[in-house]
């Protein structure tokens, strides 16, 4: 019992200092890596709740299953529109680099 | 539907269980993909204006998100606690927890109110007074996507409040669920908490630089 | 009525070869389908219930058939995404030397601006075995540029310039359709496509009167905007000489290197800080609202006259 | 068994125990119904295109009208016929059957989800009696929102609530098919008509979602005047596209696999002979399922997205069409050295195989960049998904609905009428879009009310095929109506097949099973043309 409670309470402080470092870090100018360094937090925060206290870890394999699918296809939602986004605008052909359409940056 | 009689149209108990939590799992997934869908679309947007809503953002009050990110937080903490205490057969201390879980959400639902309050004061609700027109819509957009994102969030939160405080009621007056209710209810709250942990990075943090 | 045509005139270059395409794939389908059907048929014939046939040694191991069929489908398939992903490419890549025309779609019509600053509504004469560009835009939802005999169709999404090209190779006139769904008027949207011989083109173009060319029409703009006040000789503001930009490489303030094409000048004017020119001040107002996709055309025609007037000489 | 039974349809009789029934008998029933009523709305928007289309002026209705009636024809067709159908009425009725279960595992989501169907089917219903909408069923931005002066936003909010039907019900399948099967019944001894239903939920749960929250997005930006997608206002159209078809695209599989799996339960039943490749054809519904979701992008080759993204989407276009090469071809093998019977639901299954395979195939024409410039939004694209969607999953639904209808009601329905409707269909059918491939490829496009003379003659015959499929889908009406009275009275098993669900008695008790079944083998598992039952008796 008191275990189960110190592991809660442990992972509670975890999660108090990522919400801090992410805080912080969002004031240090890092260029791009601000986006990167806070999402790799939040992810790391939300693994922290999935896993114990939404008690991923004694669930059964199926139920990782369908815990991991969501994300998985948020993933292809995100993975193949981006896809399209960060090639819009780019000159995808070679050699006719003034004259081929280049649609408008957004 | 007592602990002992499943319903009829289950065999046994445990394998009741396992539909419940199966279930609530896949409904999550579901979730994930309807709040996904959103911050999908802000992406879009966060990748092709990025200067413009890093000066929306700029007017979020990143303190007070960062409180309530906290707060939430802690409720998830008492969340797991009273699973823990009921396993344990506890019921006192699941009340309490329960307790504290609602409290906190309240206390979130209070302090998301009072930016609100600040946020309408400040002409920065879209469609209604927005007066930051200077970034060629794109501001405005940035606050369509946080009104509707904190919007839902705190929709679903409310439901996790009503559903938790029913469930210390009914605990604390002798006759509690059974057991799956709680946890599904648990799955519940730390779900609408991550959904939290994602929002406040992408939402409150850019444009703090600079 | 008109008899039962099966096969849709071909006037451009492109025709024969996507016409090439559509043929294999029939021929791809008769004979898939047309197997899939006959077995169908000869073993509803031959295993029907009743009926005395040797059902002894049923295939019991089927994993090699698995596998076959899968292979070669995929096979099949493989070659056909190579074959179209090939064409379409091509579609996309227009030759330097193409005539390029500025189209307009709005409920419910396509304007047109020739070069020589020539307008026409609702129809697009083009000369033959000429290349023609189109660089076009919307003026209110999408619309759709399509010519079947050519075998070309582009969405018009607004806010942004499209692009198509191609090369008609025979006279005639020719449907014009909007594709895209836009409206109450969306099936009369539309008009023709006039491929016409070079000469007879040419006498066209000159009979639609002498108005100044497109690139002077934009001068004249370029200076009733007052872009000319930071751009011109002598402004107040430090901008950039606009002689020699357009087609060649820019360097932006955040460091990324863009070519300056005309989606490149219509976003400086409509969205000039998005991508600030290295060494500039982002003072250049958006022009958003106040210009309109016609008078863009325009403006644009000149910046381009300004990148082709330097490079003219190499 | 002596005395009539209490069987699920005369156990309670009150409206009230209908409307609040949660068996899921009585919900595939109350869908049943509400389908149909939905159908035949669609469909007479469909006869109402076809003869405006005869001439080529626009002569019968006004051009808001036309476009009107293609719009609430669309989404009606879709969204509150062709989606739900299948899945909610037979998958609904015989799913916890063949899994020898007493329900559902939450029967009161079941009825929550026909609640939530019919208020979407309501508010839609309202749209289209205030006066309807004119966006097309896809609602391209802007359009939809800055131009269109329909009633967009109630229509939209009718989709969005039958969408949390579409959630539950897909929900409900994935807990049953996991965790109530009878014992003995392993994966692999499941029928395949839940192993499809199964893909299809999990397309049904984790699409919806997306559509839900895309929805909500166009109803603000109309509502508020906010630019999400609205270029004028700093939105991006494409990013309509690309959410709506991330929905769009793995919704036909949602209107598909459903059907596929009946043809892959008839057609070994009327074979008399076990499935060739039963685990091919039983992972090549998961297989669509997910690549499925990779594809979306083969509706917007022209529309302005990146010729990267073009290019990957059409790869993966071919790559899911590789397990229905796959399904198709053990259909194919499984007639072999068989015991073919031609029973209606046997003929459905041909004409499915066939208008399906055609489809399937047209579907490569499209998915082959450079011939979709040509022929997107033309009657090709018509021509191709009418195939499919008509020709094949509405075949495939009446062919489960001749074959299980014995189960359902207890009756016998009249076997020559249904031979005949289901040939008249076939011919109908084809009459009616094989020349819109023609059309298609000449250049007709799509949404015209008025279109040049040249391509009238098949205009004309499209229209009269249209009539003929009208007369071959009134058939069954009345014939099923006449049997409700007059059938004979059916057996527990009248096919002679295997499967779980012909062990209890026709209609079933309310229960299902007096006892739960023991699987002893797999389906379809016969011997010499002869079944063996599934299970131990009950
Ligand atoms: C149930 C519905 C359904 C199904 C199953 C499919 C299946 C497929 N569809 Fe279709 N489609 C639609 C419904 C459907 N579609 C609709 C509604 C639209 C238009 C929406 C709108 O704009 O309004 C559309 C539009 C559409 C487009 C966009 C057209 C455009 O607007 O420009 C494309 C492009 O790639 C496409 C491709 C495919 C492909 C590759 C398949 C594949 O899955 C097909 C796979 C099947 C087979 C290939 C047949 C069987 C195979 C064999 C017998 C194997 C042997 C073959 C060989 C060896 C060659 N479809
Ligand atoms: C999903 C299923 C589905 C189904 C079943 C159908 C069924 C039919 N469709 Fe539809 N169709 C679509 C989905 C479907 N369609 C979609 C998604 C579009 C695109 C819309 C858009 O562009 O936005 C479309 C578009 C579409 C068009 C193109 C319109 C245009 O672009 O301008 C046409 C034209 O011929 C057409 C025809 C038909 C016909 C003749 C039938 C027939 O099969 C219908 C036959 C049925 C009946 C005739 C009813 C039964 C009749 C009776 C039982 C008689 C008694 C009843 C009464 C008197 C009410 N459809
Ligand atoms: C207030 C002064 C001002 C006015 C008026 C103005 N510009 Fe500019 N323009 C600038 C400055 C400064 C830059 C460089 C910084 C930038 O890219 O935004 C620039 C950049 C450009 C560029 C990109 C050139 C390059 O080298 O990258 C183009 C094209 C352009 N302007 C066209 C126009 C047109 C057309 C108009 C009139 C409709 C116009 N400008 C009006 C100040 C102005
Ligand atoms: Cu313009 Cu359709
Ligand atoms: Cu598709």
């Amino acid at each position: 019992m008191s275990a189960v409670l110190r592991t809660i309470w442990g992972c509670w402080a975890a999660l108090v200092v990522l919400l801090a470092t992410t805080t912080g870090l969002a004031f240090v100018p890092l260029g791009r890596w601000n986006i990167v360094v806070a999402l790799a937090i939040a992810t790391a925060k939300a693994l922290i709740v999935v896993i114990v206290f939404m008690e991923l870890r004694r669930s059964s394999g199926l139920v990782r299953v369908f815990a991991g699918a969501g994300f998985l296809w948020l993933l292809i939602l995100l993975g193949l529109t981006g896809a399209d986004y960060s090639s819009r605008h780019e000159s995808y052909i070679p050699n006719t680099l003034q004259l081929h359409e280049t649609p408008v940056k957004r | 539907m007592s602990e002992a009689t499943p319903a009829f149209q289950f065999a046994s108990v445990p394998q009741q269980r396992e539909a419940a939590t199966l279930g609530m799992w896949t409904f999550l997934a579901t979730e994930v993909l309807f709040f996904g869908a959103l911050i999908a679309a802000y992406s879009a947007y966060r990748i092709a204006w990025p200067d413009e809503i890093a000066a929306a953002a700029r007017h979020t009050k990143v303190a007070l998100g960062a409180i309530n990110t906290a707060v939430l937080l802690t409720s998830s903490a008492f969340m797991a606690s009273a699973v823990a205490f009921d396993e344990a057969k506890r019921r006192r201390p699941v009340v309490l927890c329960l307790l504290a879980t609602a409290v906190l959400g309240l206390l979130f639902i209070g302090i998301k109110g009072y930016e609100y309050c600040l946020e309408y004061q400040e002409g920065l609700v879209p469609a209604l007074n927005f007066q930051l027109g200077r970034y060629g819509g794109i501001g405005e957009l940035f606050f369509l996507f946080y009104f509707f994102a904190t919007g839902f969030h705190a929709v679903h939160l409310t439901i996790g409040i009503a559903m938790v405080v029913m469930l210390a009621v009914r605990t604390g007056a002798g006759h509690p669920p059974h057991a799956p209710v709680l946890r599904m209810v648990g799955l519940y709250w730390h779900f609408v908490d991550i959904v939290w942990i994602f929002l406040f990075p992408l939402i409150y943090l850019p444009g703090r630089v600079g | 009525m008109r008899g039962f045509p099966v096969w849709p005139v071909e006037a451009g270059h492109y025709a024969g070869e996507m016409d090439a395409l559509f043929i294999a794939l029939v021929i791809v389908t008769v004979l898939t389908a047309g197997f899939v059907c006959f077995l169908l048929i000869f073993f509803a014939a031959r295993y029907r219930a009743g009926h005395a046939a040797d059902r002894s040694h049923t295939i019991e191991k089927t994993w090699k058939w698995e596998v076959g069929w899968t292979t070669a489908s995929l096979l099949i398939f493989v070659g056909l995404a190579v074959w179209g992903a090939d064409l379409y490419l091509r579609l996309y890549q227009p030759p330097k030397n193409a005539v390029q025309i500025f189209v307009v779609g709005k409920q419910w019509m396509w304007k047109a601006q020739h070069p020589g600053g020539q307008r026409e509504i609702n129809e697009l004469h083009v000369p033959v075995g000429r290349a023609v560009r189109l660089v076009m835009a919307s003026q209110d939802t999408i619309h759709s540029f399509y010519v079947p005999a050519l075998r070309v169709k582009q969405d018009v999404v607004p806010g942004r310039y499209e692009s198509l090209w191609f090369e008609a190779d025979r006279p005639g006139r020719y449907h014009l359709f909007c594709a895209e769904y836009c409206g109450t008027d969306h099936a009369r949207m539309g008009g023709w496509l006039v491929v016409m011989k070079p000469r007879e083109f040419a006498g066209w173009l000159r009979s639609q009167g002498g108005q100044p060319t497109l690139a002077a029409q934009g001068e004249q703009l370029f200076h009733s905007f007052g872009c000319s006040g930071c751009h011109g000789p002598g402004g107040t503001v430090r901008a950039p000489d606009l002689n020699g930009v357009y087609g060649g490489p820019v360097a932006l303030q955040d460091g990324r290197v863009v070519t300056a094409d005309e989606r490149y000048v219509r976003d400086s004017i409509l969205l000039p800080k998005s991508e600030v020119a290295a060494g500039y001040d982002p003072v250049m107002p958006s022009f958003a609202g106040q210009v309109g996709e016609d008078d863009l055309a325009k403006l644009v025609a000149y910046v381009q006259s300004l990148g082709n007037a330097r490079k003219g000489a190499s | 068994m002596h005395g009539p039974r209490p069987n699920y349809l005369t156990a309670e009789t009150t409206i009230r125990s209908w409307l609040f029934s949660t068996d899921h008998k009585r919900i595939a029933l109350l869908y049943f119904a509400s389908i149909t009523f939905f159908f035949l709305i669609g469909g007479l928007a469909a006869v109402m295109i076809r003869l405006e289309l005869v001439t080529p002026a626009a002569d019968l209705v006004r051009p808001d009208t036309y476009n009107r009636l293609f719009t609430m024809h669309g989404v009606i067709m879709v969204w509150f016929f062709l989606v739900p159908s299948i899945p909610t009425t037979l998958g609904n009725f015989v799913l916890p059957l063949m899994l020898g279960a007493r329900d559902l595992a939450f029967p009161r989501l079941n009825l929550a989800s026909w609640y939530f169907y019919i208020a979407g089917g309501a508010l839609t219903v309202l749209a289209l009696l205030l006066g309807g909408v004119d966006t097309g069923w896809t609602f391209y931005e802007p359009y939809a929102s800055a131009f269109s002066n329909g009633y967009v936003t109630l229509a939209v909010l009718g989709i969005f609530l039958s969408g949390f039907s579409s959630i539950l019900t897909g929900l409900n399948f994935i807990v049953t098919t996991h965790k109530l099967r009878a014992p003995g019944l392993t994966w692999y001894r499941l029928p395949l008509f839940c192993w499809s239903l199964y893909s299809t939920s999990v397309i049904l749960v984790l699409a919806t979602p997306v559509l839900a929250m895309t929805l909500l997005m166009l109803v603000a930006e109309r509502v508020l005047g906010i630019g999400i997608f609205d270029p004028a206002l700093g939105g991006d159209p494409l990013l309509w596209q690309h959410m709506f078809w991330f929905y769009s695209h793995p919704a036909v599989y949602i209107m598909v696999l459903p059907a596929i799996g009946i043809v892959s339960e008839l057609i070994p039943a009327f074979a008399r002979k076990k499935i060739f490749g039963y685990k091919f054809v039983a992972w090549a519904s998961v297989a669509i399922a997910a690549i499925g979701f990779l594809v979306w992008g083969h509706h917007m080759f022209v529309a302005g997205q990146s010729l990267y993204a073009s290019l990957i989407f059409s790869f993966l276009s071919y790559l899911v069409a590789v397990p229905s090469a796959i399904k198709v071809f053990n259909w194919v093998a499984t007639l072999h050295k068989g015991w073919i019977r031609f029973d209606a639901p046997m003929l459905y299954a041909f004409g499915f195989v066939g208008l399906f395979t055609i489809g399937g195939l047209t579907g490569l024409f499209l998915a082959a960049l450079a011939i979709d410039v040509h022929v997107t939004d033309t009657y090709f694209v018509i021509a191709h998904f009418h195939y499919i969607m008509v020709g094949g999953s509405v075949s495939a639904f009446f062919g489960g609905l001749h074959y299980w209808w014995p189960k359902i009601t207890g009756r016998l329905y009249p076997e020559g009428w249904a031979r005949a409707a289901a040939i008249l269909m076939f011919f109908g059918f084809n009459l009616t879009f094989f020349p819109q491939f023609i059309l298609g490829w000449l250049g007709m496009p799509r949404r015209y009310d008025a279109y040049p003379p040249e391509f009238q003659i098949w205009h004309v015959l499209s229209s009269a095929g249209a009539s003929t499929l009208a007369v071959a889908y009134a058939m069954p009406l009345f014939y099923f109506f006449w049997s409700l009275v007059w059938g004979q009275r059916a057996p527990a098993n009248p096919w002679g097949v295997t499967g779980l669900e012909w062990l209890t008695s026709s209609p079933p008790p309310p229960r299902n099973f007096d006892t739960t079944p023991v699987v002893i083998r797999g389906p379809y598992d016969y011997v010499d043309g002869q079944p063996r039952p599934q299970a131990e008796n009950v």
